[in-house]
């Protein structure tokens, strides 16, 4: 798999995936933060996705900003999109 | 409850050494205020019995042998060996460092892969 | 029992994981039909509890780091990691083969070196 990283593709290595971050501000600005290869996966994260669908709720750092997926395709990782419920309320 | 020849069988003998499930949740563990992802994962333990004689798929080493064989000729006098990882492996980790830096990481020894007598 | 703020000090807590004596006998064991020498070694054992924390010379992997924390946070839904043999060290037999030919051979992994939490 290929995977962008600041404009420049690298390959990963057989059987890893490729993985993004970014930052959703409140008003809805998206930065990248982070890109690459997440090479040992575990058996229970959604790396197997072929798009970079962010399912989980995101954890409390930087006030739950941060916006993490990963994914199995070429290039899956250039953008997201969420799919995961909404924080309850506290 | 049934015997053999004197020996009685134990009514739901406990089962040998094998690999089960663990989930580990970050986020209940309170480490989501450093870990970005994954906030949880599938670690499995070791757990069950090593009795005498052990089999072979669970590697004993040869001291695993003896103190096994010795538990069962005096349980008293020696304790049984352990089920423990014998094999892991790493998961990677996306996390937060006293910089506050986003640092990607292979955590070693996260997910175990294998159970044995030791 | 003493109290330290409502936690009751146990009376005698179990000792936390250690290397003990284990005396192996190989005529007890029935071994000196083949074994010429030596009869009988000490072998030493591993024992005592993996408590949370996990101290650093028992060497836990990051896998028994979060076992024991997930033990200490919920005894019932994770059991407690297990104190077993870290580093053993050979020790040299000499033997009567199957061939009756006197052989010398060093056995791996027969005495235990250091103890740990796995």
């Amino acid at each position: 798999q290929y995977e962008e990283q600041r404009n420049t593709t690298i390959r990963c290595s057989k059987g890893s995936r490729c993985y993004g971050l970014w930052e959703k501000t409140r008003d809805g600005e998206i930065h990248l933060v982070k890109q690459g290869c997440w090479t040992h996966i575990g058996d229970q994260q959604e790396c197997h996705d072929d798009r970079c669908v962010v399912t989980t709720t995101p954890s409390q750092i930087q006030n739950g900003t941060y916006r993490f997926c990963c994914c199995s395709t070429n290039m899956c990782n250039v953008n997201f999109t969420e799919d995961f419920p909404p924080p309850s309320p506290t | 409850a049934p015997t053999t020849r004197g020996k009685k069988l134990a009514k739901n003998p406990k089962p040998r050494c094998h690999r089960k499930q663990l989930h580990v949740n970050f986020k209940e563990m309170g480490w989501d205020d450093w870990i970005i992802a994954p906030l949880e994962y599938e670690a499995y333990h070791c757990d069950g019995v090593c009795d005498f004689p052990i089999r072979s798929h669970l590697e004993p080493t040869n001291h695993a042998i003896i103190q096994t064989l010795m538990n069962s000729m005096d349980p008293d006098s020696t304790p049984p060996t352990c089920c423990v990882p014998t094999r892991l492996s790493p998961i990677s980790i996306l996390y937060i460092d006293s910089a506050n830096n986003v640092v990607y990481k292979q955590y070693e020894d996260m997910v175990v892969e294998s159970c044995g007598c030791r």
